[in-house]
């Protein structure tokens, strides 16, 4: 859970040249899947791709969700939008180990929800078709007010100024947060350097280092650890 | 993984076998940790490591890398462990492989080339080979560029290098030049037993929407594909003016590419960015380098070096 | 194919008013006659013609082009009709056309580029608006580099260019040098309008199963969007160096790749081997533009030029 | 007839960047036929195009083959392999004129030939398996030395080495003999000068031009006008 793969859009043609990098979204056997929003020419090559097209996939990549961790007891796990596809199996593998957890998901409107691999999701629109009518930051924060969530730990994915809001409730309410990143990647397995987040300094003075490179020590990091 | 064919790929450049002509280019391959999952490091002709300098240096702050056609743009800023670092952990580590270990430096003045190379030398290990020397990083604010720019500036460089070991020498030229002829020529006046080149091309890219630049560092080095034209056409510049040897590098992405370089009189390559693609690229072009050899009906890899056959085509031209 | 927009597309250079900034380039687009069929000419900024010298020139032995990743390699040989049958033939032609026409000028001395030029003077149309000084074309054996590689060559060829006409003075400048820094102040110093930037890139391909070059004079010019990002960054360099007009090329294959030249600071650009792909391409990005510009709630075209904003990107890095 | 197009093989990419000629094999009303070799990465993407794919097509481009000419009343169309492809328009303007006319088409083998739009076709093949068993140059020397070959002219499409030979056979019956040649392209109309082909010396002290535009002034020439 948390990992991703790295996959070439074309095989032979330099342009475009570099993988893509997904969050492998699902894993049965040796089968994995991914989702893809269409973003430019990489995505929409893949997007485009039909059954039977082979695709070049180096993976799994990345460290996973720090869903070890023993400062908490609920799970809630922050979604926006395509962030989702890093919690289906971050979901089964909290199910599996028994964990509590709550999935908190917001998106524009009603079918704009991938869920079929999520479960106890709360969800928020912001036109109110499906769940709570607002942002999903908002909603938690209410629900964190209430207090009936315990001992509780954020894991995001989602738009940068959503992880941000989210690091600021984890802050007001002093509960522990992780945020998975999405930078620019080149090699995805650590060669390249091409892919720095820029740590905290109570960071880089215990660790020595200035960056982490998301493609290996993340994509998800500790709020502590990094400036986002 | 052997190669089973009998062509021999060997080629020896001053006094140092490699088993194969294809090494991986520095700051493309880390210090080969990285990599090794995804890599058979043996199959290597060999390994240059990352830029080091004396300092660990962090590197600059993102955005570092630009996808562009047929290309990259990247300003990495010379991250590096450092030389301490570099000696006792990844040289080490690099010495339990069966391949050639190049180790890049990378500096801010003759007097740090020198240390670094010296504290490497002092604890070298044994398949650590050789030295090349990055003149011509252009991202690096303090450096790199003007090094690369001056031929007196390599050629004072050189010799100081020159003194100090008699393991390979390598000077990495940058292409950043009107023409690369007067640094091959100092450099093989000054001892250097080898140039490679070429390092990235200054590029630029802006982003339309915010009116930045792409890269925190506005302009960085181009590589890839999109420059193997200008490679080639660089090392042909330092074989017609200079006798020194040539380890060509630049946007190889097969061996028919390496082969433009090999024809044009470079003994070994490099493969850079290719290996952000297949970490194990330059493996696959070893194997099909054997298997252009054979239709050519070549014996050995050797054979085929600096065979470019220009008069029959200036012929047609009546020069 | 008229700008329905309200957005003004156009842009006045050294006192001469382009409807649009996009120009095609010189070399891929004749003389006009060629692409008219596939063309909206009077859509355009204006026409670069090819290159003419004194005497007509046949050009170079095949083969002249060779298709590289996102690019190509070309070395025609400044094949030209000469500059007599060009005022007597192609400007008569082109004096048909709404849209400005420059034209370039390639010569293997001072005395040539002045001959041609003044013949050309002499006759010319009422569109003909300027001229553009190729100093820079890699192709050709006895002349072009030359120039290019040269500040005092260029200052003293720009010198005597400028007391013989009034029009518009463009040098074009050539990217095959370590900085073009000192031959945009050259220009302006010398009195030049604006310089265009960039000609072709040097490089070579090699016929790896024949062993001969691909192009029969061995290196040759490379052009299309794998250069870009070298010619952005050395427009770049060029504006933060001089104070001259800027006219950019390399690349473009889309509005959004002019925009990049245009926030570096170029107040026009010109479209060449996209020319080749669809001769009428420089007229579909200036139909892009409008919606960029639309998008950017910009009034007129001129206000994102040299909108460059790198203090946020340096200030990260703590410069 | 004899005539082409300058097809993009893949739309919004740089890799390949260039468009690839190809004769017009049969055109009917606004819709044209072209028959693809396979030879490097832009005839393989056109090759597996589907159905329905769109793809971007510039021409009709090129001077057609100079049927009209009046020094003949035999036209024999002289093909190998591929170079099949600018012959079924030539043969429907020979038929609606009237012309005699005859096709000499060599391959390998008998499962090569792409004659569907042909008529009047002597086959060779190098193995035998079908009509004349060698080469197609033999068969018409055999041909024009038997003499029934009423004031023949060829019109010859095939390899490089083929066209030489034919050339030769042509100056060794004294009869016309027009090539049509193959030279990398980029624009496909002039406008490149990237297509040259050498002009003979008699032809250049006529014309005053060194070399022809391949894309323009061709893809066929006579034999007396240009240097294979
Ligand atoms: C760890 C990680 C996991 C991801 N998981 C998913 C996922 O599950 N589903 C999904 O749809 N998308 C995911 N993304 C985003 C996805 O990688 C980008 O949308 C994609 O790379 C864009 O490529 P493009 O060619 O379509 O866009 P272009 O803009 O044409 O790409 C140009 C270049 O920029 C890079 N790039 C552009 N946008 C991004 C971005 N947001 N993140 C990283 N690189 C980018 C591309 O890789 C390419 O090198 C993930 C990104 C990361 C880093
Ligand atoms: C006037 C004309 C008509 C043609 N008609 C046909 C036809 O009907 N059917 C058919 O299958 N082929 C035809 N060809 C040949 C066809 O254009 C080439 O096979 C094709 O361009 C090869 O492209 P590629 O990407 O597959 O090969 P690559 O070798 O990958 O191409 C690399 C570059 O070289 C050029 N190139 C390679 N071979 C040739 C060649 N033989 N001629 C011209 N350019 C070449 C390509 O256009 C491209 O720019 C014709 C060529 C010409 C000039
Ligand atoms: C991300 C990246 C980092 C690089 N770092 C270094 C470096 O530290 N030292 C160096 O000498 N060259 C460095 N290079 C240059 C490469 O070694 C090589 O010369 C160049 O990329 C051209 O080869 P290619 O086109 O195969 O990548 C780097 C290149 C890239 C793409
Ligand atoms: C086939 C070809 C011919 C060219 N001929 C000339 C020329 O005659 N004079 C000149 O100044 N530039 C010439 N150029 C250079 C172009 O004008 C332009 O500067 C260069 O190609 C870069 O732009 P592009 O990448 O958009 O093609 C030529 C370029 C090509 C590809
Ligand atoms: S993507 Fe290459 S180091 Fe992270
Ligand atoms: S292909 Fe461009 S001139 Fe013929």
């Amino acid at each position: 859970p948390g990992q991703f793969v790295n996959v070439l859009p074309k095989i032979g043609f330099s342009d475009p040249m570099l993988r893509r990098p997904f969050s492998i979204y699902n894993a049965i056997g040796d089968e994995i899947e991914i989702i893809i929003q269409r973003h430019g020419r990489g995505t929409d090559i893949l997007a485009d791709a039909k059954v039977g097209d082979v695709i070049d996939v180096l993976g799994p990549l990345g460290s996973p969700w720090q869903f070890d961790s023993q400062d908490y007891e609920t799970a809630l796990l922050l979604i926006g939008g395509v962030g989702v596809a890093s919690m289906p199996l971050l979901t089964k593998h909290l199910q599996a180990s028994g964990t509590a957890f709550l999935s908190y998901y917001g998106a524009r409107t009603a079918n704009m929800f991938a869920d079929e691999y999520l479960t106890n999701v709360v969800y928020a629109t912001d036109d109110g078709s499906k769940g709570y009518k607002g942002t999903i930051i908002d909603k938690l924060r209410n629900d964190l007010k209430d207090g009936a969530l315990k001992a509780p730990k954020l894991f995001v994915c989602g738009p940068t100024p959503m992880m941000k809001a989210a690091i600021a409730v984890s802050e007001e309410f002093g509960i522990p947060c992780e945020v998975s990143l999405e930078t620019e990647m080149a090699c995805g397995i650590g060669i390249c350097q091409g892919c720095p987040v820029p740590t905290t300094e109570a960071e880089a003075a215990i660790s020595g280092k200035k960056f982490y490179l998301v493609c290996t020590q993340g994509p998800s990091f500790t709020k502590e650890s990094i400036v986002l | 993984m052997e190669n089973k064919s009998h062509i021999d790929l060997s080629v020896t450049l001053g006094g140092v076998r490699f088993k194969n002509p294809f090494l991986v280019a520095s700051g493309t391959f880390g210090y080969g940790a990285e990599a090794s999952a995804y890599c058979d490091i043996n199959g290597l002709g060999g390994i240059v490591t990352k830029s080091v300098s004396w300092k660990p240096r962090p590197g600059n702050y993102p955005r570092r890398i630009v996808e562009t056609p047929s290309g990259m743009l990247n300003s990495i800023g010379l991250a590096n462990v450092g030389v301490h670092n570099f000696v006792e952990e990844k040289l080490p580590y690099l010495a339990e492989f069966d391949t050639n270990i190049i180790a890049n430096i990378a500096a801010s003045s003759i007097e740090e080339y020198c240390d670094v190379l010296k504290h490497i030398e002092a604890n070298a290990t044994k398949n650590m080979v050789g030295y090349e020397i990055n003149v011509s990083c252009p991202n690096v604010k303090d450096g790199g560029l003007m090094f690369g720019t001056s031929p007196d500036l390599v050629d004072e460089l050189t010799r100081a290098l020159r003194k100090l070991t008699e393991k390979l020498l390598i000077i990495k030229l940058t292409p950043n030049v009107t023409s690369v002829a007067p640094f091959a020529k100092v450099c093989e006046a000054a001892g250097a037993d080898a140039i490679s080149l070429i390092n990235t091309v200054v590029g630029m890219s802006v982003d339309v929407f915010t009116g930045k630049p792409r890269l925190s560092t506005v302009t960085g080095g181009l590589s890839g594909p999109a420059i193997r034209p200008v490679a080639v056409a660089k090392c042909y510049d330092a074989r017609k003016n200079s006798k020194i040897p040539i380890i060509g590098i630049g946007g190889i992405t097969s061996a028919m590419d390496a082969m433009e370089f090999f024809i044009v009189g470079a003994q070994l390559v490099q493969v850079g960015t290719s290996n952000f693609v297949d970490p194990n690229a330059a493996n696959h072009y070893k194997d099909e380098l054997v298997g252009l050899l054979e239709k050519k009906k070549v014996a050995k890899f050797t054979d085929v070096v600096g065979t470019l056959n220009i008069e029959e085509v200036t012929k047609a031209l009546g020069w």
